[in-house]
Order: structure tokens, then sequence, then C-alpha cells
């Protein structure tokens, strides 16, 4: 199985700061995997390097989806990113409040459109058709994720769980190969964690996408991941199976640790 | 529905056609009187419609012209082009015969095309934009004070032929009015063998320091400089030049030639030079109708009074001469029947200059402006 | 009502009386001491010190009074706005809405022929703020871009008409179009430095280029003919004819009736587009819109430019109707009231802009009998405006999408 | 190169940008905390500048010594300057915290039209002539062609301001509460800072260091009228975002790097393009410093 996203060293400075520190880091077809860390690691710092907010300082980062060259996507801008195919929700709910959930939903699609501005204005046969495709997919995104009966309400006027499914909703109605889920579950219920739990695995399953995850849920962490990186200070300290890294004593000292003290 | 809607449209139309008919009566002769009444600028067309007043009360008192009263209509065009355009319409549809004003040059230029076209004859006791008379463009127009090229020119020969200087900065506030003369002023020197134009800028109104300008004009040897523009500028420009001891003649125009600028300015304004309309303080209709508005408003008349007070005497003489309120007949009353102003006796020429109304330089001396021979 | 009566009571009879005696002090100097260093004379007013205590009592009072009620509603959030009750009642009685539709028809076209030319000439001038509203409204209402120099578009307009008549006798319909390409050609000149700017310097740029254009066309003489203007400008004509000074008026507001209608019909499909969702989700959040595969560059340079557009188009009214123009009329005071227009009608909102400019632009006319308080009240309303309703009058509201279930139950 | 004209363009351009300092500290200021473009900022300024003219004029009647009136008049002007500062936050933004940031601006510019014409109608629309309440001194007589008393006096002042505002905003309490509020006013809210206190302290202040300047300033330029505030306010909201909104050194330094490039560039190029050269380096300057020279840069949080 060739991995569809690498990063070779991949480092980020911010002055002095090394944030990311020389990571090597695989993601393979299918796979879920997961990178934790405690607080302050890198971890979405990481993510912002490989979805483009930030541009790295050092290292590459290269992307292989199925059936496609390698590529390598160091610095690109995020829309470009994303039109590649990787897609990715906040850490801090970053929704676009005043649409409503469908809208929010059919911007993840706008990427895979091309109306234009004439096309808005004469409202073409083309435009028509692709309109009403877009709501079409859209409305069935919902569909899968759950949240129809809000598909008309403002995003900012529905309940926190549902703006994190929201969230994934959104990105994934970009059509990703490769979904980034910055802590999906923070805040969340153990209930509503157990629902994302079974929604990240059926995504998967349904929509044969692979998913990389920042968590400190370990319970989400351990029950779906197939793979685990794990980030101190910038620095990749272990990665393996989940039950390798729940053995790993540098794991245990550095992060494991941190959560009992807490 | 879109018969519904034609239906309603005729008959909405019809009304409008019947009930719209013109209806004349044989009520009062109105005339309009346009200038800023509200704003920054207002202090400029308030003068203007009491001076209107004055002379109208004093008019119907006597019984009116052609055995009816005369009504003024008063409207504020805030000194802008856009909003003049509109309170001319309004003029107009108050079905006024003739207009004072309006203040502003720009204004009057938007103004002019609804009164020509209406047929109403509008007389500025202000408006000193050349093109208005020069341009062949605004046949109704008149006015009851004198072009700025004739007040540049008047600066112009002053600091030439009496002060005999050479090397002159022009200045100017960027304005319409400002910009307009020293325009004129520098075509004038460019024109003159003896002179030289060693400098010729813009300044920005409302800047806290002219400092920068000022070492310019001291860099630049300038023995002059003839200002164009407004006495808040001048005054802070006079003001600074006099603190760095700059021993540099100072030369403007009528709208330094205020007793506002020798307030302000202080003990800088002395020596300076001002052009500005010929002293009217000797005639004795001028001094009536200073009176009168010392009497009736308890205090001195504002900028341009004598100059309105002039347009609207000239105004009901024409209508009087003119025996009727057509435009033809009043246009031409206007350019030939003599009439006895504040401003001398006056009539105005072919493109609506008032003959005999010209500039005088003056001086402050003692803080006073005095009228140089 | 009941609580009203809590307002007599002691206490807050006693915080009144506490205001009250601040704006005595707070106005003292001005207010009562008027100074004439020019005549060097003193006059002490002593009667409006009575008049500013009254009016401060009964507006301190007033003003607690509003306050509460505005935190009270401030609880219940499912205040529906009045655009949606509208729409529902229209929905449910199709023949009250085309009865109103028809009735609004028909006001419209009879409006110029029921009234003077005056009145004719102020509603073009409504109408011409709300295509220019309606313009911003792309920029700062759904692209979220604090846009100061709105104006400068508007002179671009103008101007273009003004010299192309001067030059080349060009007549005002072929530079309806020339004037609105050339601002969108601007919009696009000045986006393009300006795309990594955020929020208030993005607003004092905006500001910056507003001035820069205009002092442009006040120095540069041999170009713009300088602050003395362009006057004659020919008012448009219709197949050419030339129509006389009264039927010019209606004329024009008849333009001014097919380019409000042009521009809402054009805007309406613009903001529920693909591109117009982008615009929205751009004034939303920046980051994640881009996250979300939105060209970030490319839809500022587009808010810029279609917003330029229609102050470009306005500006070839604007300079036909006036028939003169200078550099004076497009000041950041004007940029000001545009964007006023946007923000008091309810930001993103199409009938909020009608509303906005209709309060605007016609409120200050009939409010001149009271001439020279007119910008002391303008001011004033505006402050109490957005105290009371700081989104706007009309709030927005989104597209509803409607869902054909049975298909998306077909595609599972 | 001449020299001495060089040296003389430097000195009016750091006049000029003193005086714009004074007004952008207020601005800055009031920006740090709330976040809001007070458009009344120069207002404030103007109406400080007023009630100096009004007290020293009736006491200028009681003959009084010109020391004596400078001084009272300044503190009066201080005083209501700053009264109408806090007032107005209370009227026009306090009830606006929560609402949309453009409708704060909006509110903001009917306050600046409402208090323009407040004074326009109370007082006069024209400019009235302001007392030179700054003695000319003694031992500037050798170079008063280059630097007269009342730009030393506003240089000084500058300079103290400044100095006084940053020791406030490092070392005190409340400066340590303004700063709190300005990173998060939120958190600053949880940690027990009363931050209504601390924004209508922010008024106080920046309508003091107003005051200051429309007294100042005033006697530099000798008028004024009701209108002074406006352009006086544009300049100094450029010179705080050019130096950095925000940032109380950036303001002075903004200010004077306006004062200089309004200076070179009418005195090397035209004073015809002033503002021109103003807004086109506010502009070069923000292409490459986004945040302005000495600002932070606002990185959003991903």
């Amino acid at each position: 199985m060739a991995p569809i996203l690498e990063t070779k060293n991949l480092t980020m400075d911010f002055g002095g700061l090394r944030a990311v520190d020389n990571i090597n880091f695989q993601v393979n077809e299918g796979e879920i995997v997961a990178l934790i860390g405690p607080n302050g690691a890198g971890k979405t710092t990481f993510f912002n390097c490989i979805t483009g907010v930030y541009k790295p300082t050092g290292g590459d980062i290269y992307i292989a989806p199925e059936g496609e060259k390698t590529e390598r996507i160091n610095g690109l801008k995020p829309n470009v990113v994303t039109e590649k195919g990787l897609a990715r929700t906040f850490q801090n709910i970053r929704l676009f409040q005043n649409m409503t959930v469908l809208e929010n939903v059919m911007i993840g699609r706008h990427c895979r459109l091309s109306a234009g501005l004439l096309g808005a204005i004469f409202r073409t046969k083309a435009t028509v058709a692709e309109e009403k495709k877009v709501v079409d997919d859209s409305y069935e995104i919902l569909e899968e994720i759950g949240l129809t009966d809000y598909a008309n309400e403002f995003a900012k006027n529905l309940p926190y769980g549902a703006q994190r499914r929201l969230e994934i909703a959104r990105a994934m109605a970009t059509d990703p190969f490769l979904l980034l889920l910055d802590e999906p579950a923070a805040g969340m219920n153990p209930q509503e964690t157990k629902e994302l739990d079974e929604m990240i695995l059926h995504i998967r399953k349904n929509n044969k996408i692979s998913i990389l995850l920042i968590e400190h849920d370990m319970s989400l962490v351990m029950s779906v991941s197939e793979k685990i990186f794990v980030v101190d200070y910038g620095k990749l300290i272990a990665e393996g199976t989940p039950d390798e890294i729940k053995k790993n004593p540098e794991v245990i000292k550095a992060y494991l640790g941190d959560e009992t003290d807490a | 529905m879109k018969k519904a809607i034609i239906i309603a449209l005729v008959l909405v139309l019809s009304v409008f056609v019947i009930t719209g008919c013109a209806k004349k009566n044989a009520g009062p002769i109105k005339i309009g009187v346009a200038g800023p009444q509200s704003g920054d600028l207002a202090s400029y067309g308030i003068p203007t419609a009491k001076a209107a007043q004055i002379v109208v009360d004093e008019v119907n008192a006597a019984g009116g012209v052609l055995g009816r009263q005369i009504e003024l209509v008063v409207e504020d065009d805030v000194c802008k082009p856009e909003v003049a355009t509109n309170t001319a319409s309004k003029l107009v549809g108050e079905g006024v015969v003739g207009v004072i004003g309006h203040i502003c040059s720009g204004a009057t230029k938007a103004a002019m095309g609804t009164y020509n076209e209406s047929k109403i004859p509008a007389i500025s006791p202000s408006a000193t934009n050349p093109a208005l008379t020069q341009s062949g463009d605004y046949p109704n127009f008149f006015r009851t004070i004198a072009s700025d090229d004739a007040q540049a020119r008047t600066e112009v020969d002053f600091v030439l032929d009496t002060l005999g200087l050479t090397k002159i900065a022009v200045l100017h506030d960027k304005g319409d009015y400002g910009k307009g003369l020293a325009e004129f002023a520098k075509s004038f020197l460019e024109a003159d063998s003896r002179a030289e134009v060693v400098l010729f800028e813009g300044i920005t109104p409302g800047a806290v320091d002219y400092s920068a300008v000022i070492n310019k004009i001291k860099s630049s040897g300038a023995q002059a400089v003839i200002f164009g523009g407004y006495h808040p500028e001048a005054s802070k420009i006079v003001g600074q030049m006099k603190k760095r001891k700059m021993d540099v003649v100072f030369v403007s125009d009528d709208g330094v030639k205020d007793d506002t600028f020798i307030k302000v300015a202080g003990e800088y304004a002395e020596g300076v030079y001002a052009s500005g309309p010929k002293d009217t303080a000797a005639n004795p209709l001028a001094k009536k109708y200073e009176k009168a508005h010392q009497d009736k408003f308890g205090e001195d008349p504002g900028p341009f009074y004598q100059n309105a007070v002039a347009a609207t005497l000239a105004m009901i003489n024409a209508i009087k001469v003119a025996g009727s309120t057509d435009y033809d007949a009043v246009t031409n009353a206007l350019r030939t029947s003599l009439v006895d102003t504040p401003l001398g006796k006056i009539k105005f020429d072919d493109r609506g200059d008032a003959i005999g109304v010209g500039f005088a330089m003056y001086q402050v001396q003692n803080g006073v402006y005095v009228e140089l021979k | 009502m009941s609580n009203l009566m809590k307002y007599f009571s002691l206490k807050e009879i006693k915080k009144s009386l506490v205001m009250t005696l601040w704006f005595m002090i707070l106005t003292f100097p001005i207010m009562v001491i008027k100074v004439n260093t020019i005549e060097n004379t003193v006059i002490w007013r002593w009667g409006y010190l009575a008049v500013i205590a009254v009016g401060s009592f009964i507006l301190s009072t007033l003003w607690r009074y509003m306050m509460e009620r505005k935190s009270l509603q401030a609880g219940n959030e499912s205040k529906i706005s009045l655009q949606q009750k509208l729409r529902e009642l229209g929905e449910k009685n199709p023949r009250l809405k085309r009865g109103a539709l028809a009735a609004v028809i028909v006001l419209v076209v009879a409006y110029p022929f029921a009234t003077s030319m005056y009145q004719t000439g102020i509603m073009t001038t409504a109408l011409m703020y709300v295509v220019l509203g309606l313009g911003l409204n792309i920029v700062v209402g759904l692209g979220g871009l604090l846009h100061l120099g709105y104006a400068a578009f508007y002179a671009v307009g103008a101007y273009t008409y003004a010299l192309l008549h001067v030059h080349f006798g060009i007549g005002f319909w072929v530079s309806l179009p020339i004037g609105a390409g050339l601002a969108t050609i601007l919009g696009i000149l000045i986006a393009i430095p300006v795309l990594r700017l955020r929020g208030d310097y993005l607003a004092i740029v905006t500001l910056g280029f507003g001035e820069i254009v205009r002092i442009i066309l006040e120095n540069w003489n041999d170009f713009s003919f300088g602050p003395s203007g362009i006057a004659n400008i020919p008012r448009p004509t219709l197949f050419g004819i030339h129509f006389k000074l009264q039927q010019a008026s209606v004329f024009i507001y008849f333009i001014m009736v097919a380019l409000v209608v042009f521009t809402i019909f054009i805007v309406r499909r613009l903001e529920n587009s693909r591109m117009g969702r982008a615009w929205i989700a751009m004034r939303e959040d920046e980051i994640a819109s881009q996250s979300m595969g939105i060209n970030i560059t490319k839809t500022k340079v587009m808010t810029f430019a279609i917003g330029a557009f229609w102050a470009g188009m306005i500006g070839v009214v604007f300079a036909a109707k006036t028939t003169f123009i200078n550099p004076a009329s497009f000041t950041l005071w004007e940029s000001v009231i545009i964007l006023c227009i946007v923000v008091i009608g309810g930001m993103g909102s199409i009938f909020g802009v009608v509303v906005g400019a209709g309060i605007l632009i016609l409120l200050p006319e009939y409010l001149r009998a009271f001439s020279q308080y007119r910008m002391l009240l303008f001011g004033a309303i505006l402050v109490l405006m957005m105290v009371f309703r700081p989104g706007g009058i009309v709030t927005n509201v989104r597209k509803v999408y409607r869902i054909d279930k049975d298909k998306t139950g077909e595609a599972e | 190169m001449d020299l001495s004209y060089f040296f003389e363009l430097f000195l009016g351009g750091m006049t000029r940008g003193s005086i714009y300092a004074l007004i952008a500290l207020g601005y800055t200021m009031v920006y740090g905390i709330i976040k809001l473009i007070n458009f009344a900022h120069g207002e404030i300024y103007m109406i400080g500048a007023f009630t100096a003219l009004i007290i020293s004029s009736v006491l200028g009647f009681t003959g009084m010594n010109s020391i004596l009136i400078l001084v009272i008049s300044g503190v009066l002007a201080i005083f209501f300057s700053a009264a109408y500062g806090a007032t107005m936050e209370k009227i026009a933004y306090k009830p606006l915290r929560q609402a949309p940031r453009l409708s704060a601006l909006i509110s903001a510019i009917g306050m600046s039209m409402f208090l323009q014409n407040y004074v326009l109608l109370a007082q006069t629309p024209d400019f009235l002539p302001f007392p030179a309440l700054i003695p000319d001194f003694k031992f500037l007589k050798p170079i008063e062609k280059i630097l007269s008393s009342t730009q030393l006096v506003i240089l000084v002042t500058t300079a103290v301001v400044m100095i006084l505002l940053t020791i406030l905003i490092k070392f005190t309490r409340t400066g340590k509460a303004m700063r709190a509020t300005s990173q998060d006013a939120k958190m600053a809210q949880l940690l027990g800072i009363n931050i209504n206190r601390v924004i209508t302290i922010t008024f106080i202040i920046g309508s003091a260091t107003a005051a200051i300047g429309g007294v100042l300033i005033s006697s530099h330029t000798g008028q004024l009228n009701y209108y002074i505030g406006f352009i006086a306010g544009i300049k100094a909201f450029v010179a705080a975002v050019l130096g950095g909104i925000g940032s109380i050194p950036g303001a002075v330094l903004g200010s004077f790097v306006l004062g200089w490039t309004e200076s070179f560039g009418t005195g090397y190029v035209s004073s015809d393009y002033e503002d021109v050269f103003a807004f086109i380096f506010l502009l070069i300057i923000l292409i490459f410093r986004p945040s302005g020279i000495l600002g932070r840069s606002q990185n959003d949080k991903v």
C-alpha cells in the first residue's frame, strides 16, 4: 500500500520557536490515523502546514491520491490543497454562522462547481442544473450526517454537537480523499462521542475516504484508529498500532502521564 | 393582471392630466432666492436672503410692482451642485419669474440649465466664475459682482505696476474659486515679460501647518505671494510667514478682503494687500440698506449683502421696466435699463456682467482695510 | 405599559436628576457662554441652561425606559424579521402579493406625473442611492470588506461621461456601459494591492484611495478641468430625441426605475449563486472559507469589481442629471452616506438597502423644515438607530431551499 | 542638495507629526481597547479647543495673567473633553458592545455629525481667532526663524504625554487592566477586571490627550471652527494605522513619519498632492507590513 499522504522531515519555525520538528509521517489509503500529543505539542500546526494555512519552513509534503501521481504540495494555498482532495475541520468551530446549514455544506461543494458570473446572471441551463445538483448532493450529505432537520436553520442556532457534525459534513462536501479532523470530539459528551465514533467509521466505509484525526479523547482514538502517531515538543516520539502505543514507555511518560495529572 | 395595471395606469394618468392643467392666477409675483441656508457655507447665503427680504418689503410697502405684491421663495442649495438642480426645479415648480442666486459658482452652473430651459433669469450676487458669463452657455445669467479674471487682472497689475515686483509665487487652496483665480493670475503673469512665476502650488485647506509650503516660498526667492482662496488659510499662511520673519508681500483676493481676516490674523495682517469690490461705503444707497439691516436684524450685514441688494433692485426694476414678467422683456430690460443700486448705477452687458462693477486694491493699515487709490 | 409607572418612582427620578445635573455641567461652556473673539464679546445665555435641564431630564428617563425595553426584547430571540413576515404573507395569499405588486407598479409609474418636478428629482436621487447602496452592499454587506472609498468609483462614472462628452461628443447611452466598465476596472486595480489587508486597515486604505481620486480630479486640470468642474453635460436622449426640462426629469426618473429593477434583478441572482455564497462565506470566516476551497483572491477582486460596477453606472446618471460635476461632489462624506445606507438598512439585505436609501436620502429632504437642525438630527438619528437596532432595520433572511424528497430518496 | 532647506522641512514635518501624535494617541488607545474606529475623536479634540477658547476669553476680561489663563483654560478643556468622551462612550458605544462592528462605526459617524453641528449651532460656523496663550520664550530668540515657542511646547508635550502614557500602561494597575482587556476582553472580565471601568478610563485618557492637542494646536494655528476635528481626526487615524494601531509608540512614530512624508513631499515635489503622498506611503507600508510599522501581526488563531 502506497501512502496517500507523506511528510518528509516536515519542519515549521515561528521565529525562534520550532513548533514542528522533522516529522516523517504517512497515511495509507483507507486508513484511519490519529495524531496525539499533549497540548501545545504542535499537532494543529502540523495540520496547518499540510492544509496550506502555514507555509512549512522545511521538509516536504507529498500526496498521492488513488490512481494519480505523487505531488509535492508545500506552500500551496489552502483552497488549492482542498481542491486536490484534502479537507479539514477546525478545532475551534469555524462554521459560516449566518448561513444556513445547507448553505454551509454547499460552500463545501464550491470548488467542485464551475458556474461563473454570467452563468449566475443569465441562469443558463448548465447553471440551473448545477445548482439543483449541488442542493441535492448537499442534502444527501446532511442525510448521511443526520442534520436534515436543521437544513434551513442558521448554523449559529445549532446545538454544539450538531455544529461539530456540520463541520465534518462541510468538509466531506469538498469530495476529499483524505479528511483531516481537528479534535472532532472536543466538548462532546460520551454519548455524542460514541455517535461520532460510528460516524467516522461509517464515513470511511461509505465514501472510501481516509481519515487523519487529532484527538484528546483516548477512547475515541483507541477505538477508531489503526495507526497512531505521537508528538511532543514538535517531535515525533512514537508511532504504531493502538496497542503498541499504549505500551510505549516514552508515550506514557510524555503524554499519558500528563493526562493522569490533569 | 397586465390588463388591470394598464387600466389603472390610464386612469391615474388621466386624473393627473385633468388636475395638472396649468392654473394661472394674478397673485403675487414670485421671486426665488437660492443659496446655502444651512451648513458650513450658510453665512454666505443667509445675507442674500436678508437683503432680498429688505428690498422686497420696501417695494411691497410702496405698493409692489406692476400693481402686484412680490413674494420671495427662499430655497436652500447647501452650495452643492447635486442639490442645486433639485432646488432649481423646486423654484421652477413654484412658478418664480426670476431668481436671486445662486451663491457658489458650482451650484450656479448646475442650476442654470434648469432656469434656462424654463426661461427664468437669475442674478447672482457672488458667483464669480468667469465661464458663467464668458462661455455663452448661460444667456439667462447675470451677476452684480465682477468675475475672477477681472480680479486676477487687478491683482497682477497692482503687483507689477504699483509695487514693481517681478518674482512671484502663486498659491491657491485647490478650490473652485481660489484655483480659478490663481490660474488667471498665473497666465497674466506669464504673458507679461517683466514677471516670473517662481512657484505655483495648491495648499490643502484645513491642514494644521503650512511650514513646508512656506519653506518652499522662501527658497524660491519670491518677492510676493499671490494667494487665491479664503481668509482662514490666508491668515495661517501670513501668520507663519511673519513668525519666520519673512519679508514677502502677500496679495490676496476678495475671499480675504474680509474684516474677519484682520481679526483672526491680528498683528500679522498688517500690510497685507487684497483686492475687493470698489468701496461703496460712500454710496447713499449702501448706507441706507446697511442701516435697514441694522434696524431689522440688529447686526451688521454679512458677505455679499450689498451685491444681493443690487441684484434684487435690478430684478425688480427690470420687471417694472418690462411691464411684465416675460423672459425676453425682463432680460432685455436688465441689459438696457440703468438702475440705481448700492454699487452705483448699473446695467448688464451682453454676457451678463454688471457694467461698472469692478475691483480695487486694499491694504490693511492699522487694523483696517484701506482702499488704495 | 404598567412598568412605565416605575419611572415615576423616587429612585428613578433621582437617577434622572443626576443625569440632568451632569448634562448641565457638560454643556455649560458651549451652550451657555457664546464668545465671539472677533468682536471680543461674551454673551451669557442662561436660558439655554433651563432648556438643557428640562430636555435632559425627559430624555434621560426616556433613554432608560427604551434601554430596558431593548434588553427585554433581546431575551426572546425568535424575532421574525419584517422581510420574512412580508414574504410569508405573500406566499399565503398569492393574490394579495400580485395586488400589492400591481399597486407598487402603478405608484412608481404615476409618481412623476402626480408630483412636481422637484419631487421627481428628489425621488430620482433616492433611487440613485438605492443602486449605490446595493453596489456597496456587495462589498460590505455580502463580502464583509469595509470600504470607505466607494465615492471614487462613482466619480469615475461621472467623469467618464462628462469627459467623453466634452472630447468626443459621446452620448449618455454609450457612456453608461463605458463608465460602469471603467469603474469595474478601477475596482480590480484597487483590490489587488489591498488583498492582504483586513478590517480597519482596509477601511483606511480605501478611504485614502477615495481621497486620492478626488485630489487628482482637483489638481490635474488638463485632464479633469480641476475644481471648477465640467458644466453643460447633456441630459439623456431617447433615440436621438432631446427632451425638454420637465420631460427630461421624468425620463431620468424612469431610467433610474429601470436601473433599480435591473440592479435588484442581478444582485438577487448573484447573491444566491455559487459566487454569492462564496462572498458571504468570506465575510463569515476568511480562513474557513479558504480551507473549504474558495479562492479568496479571486473572490475579493470580484466583490470589489462588481461593487464598483454599479457606482460607475450611477455616476454616469449623476452627471446626466445634475448636468454639472466637480470633485466636491465625491468627498469622503459621500462614501460615508452610502455606507450608512447599507448599515442602517440592514447589511446584506436588498430590501434593507431600499429602505435605508429611502430613509437617509428622503429624510434630510423632509427635515428641511428644521433647516439648520437638520444635520444635528441626522447625526442623532444615526446614533439612536444603531443603539436600538444595531442590525439595521431589515435583518437579512437567507434563501430557503426546498428539497425534492422523492428525488433524493431515489438517489440513496 | 541644500542642507538647510532639508533641515527646515525636517523640522516642519516634525511639528506636524507631533500635532498628529497628540490626537493619534487617543485614537490608538481607544482602538486598542475596544477595536473601534472612533470617528468622533476629532470632535472631542475640537470641543477641547473650543472650551479653552471660551474659558480663556471669559477670563481675558478679568485681566488675569496669561500663564494663569493658559493653565485654567487648559485644565478645564481637559476636564470637559474627558467628560464628553466618557459620556459619548456611555451613549453611543456601550450599548453596541455586542453588536456588529460596523454598527458601532456608524454610531461613531453619527456622533461626529451630531457634535459638529452642536458646536456649530451653539456657537458659530465661522472661524474664530484663538488667542496666543503660549508666550514667546526669550531663549528661543536666536532660532525663532526655525523653531517657534509654540512648536517647542508641542514637541515637548508630545514627548511628555507619550512617556506618561507608556508608564501608565506598562506599570500601573489600570494599565495592566487595559492591556489585559485589549488582549482578550472576555478573559479579562473572567479574571475580575471591570472592563466597563477600563473602557471609560481609556476614553477619559484618550479624550484628555485630544484636549491637550486641541489647545496647543489651536494656539499654533491661531484659529478654529467647528470643523477642525474632521481633517485632524482623519490624519491622526492614518498616523495611528501607519504606526500600527493599538500601539502607543507606534502612534507617535506613525505621526512623525506621516508629518515627514507630507513635509518632504510638499518641499521636494508639490503640495498639490500632499495628501496623495501620505496615502500612497500608507499603502506601501501596509503592503509590506499589513499591521503597520510597530503593529503586532494579528494572525488569526486556527
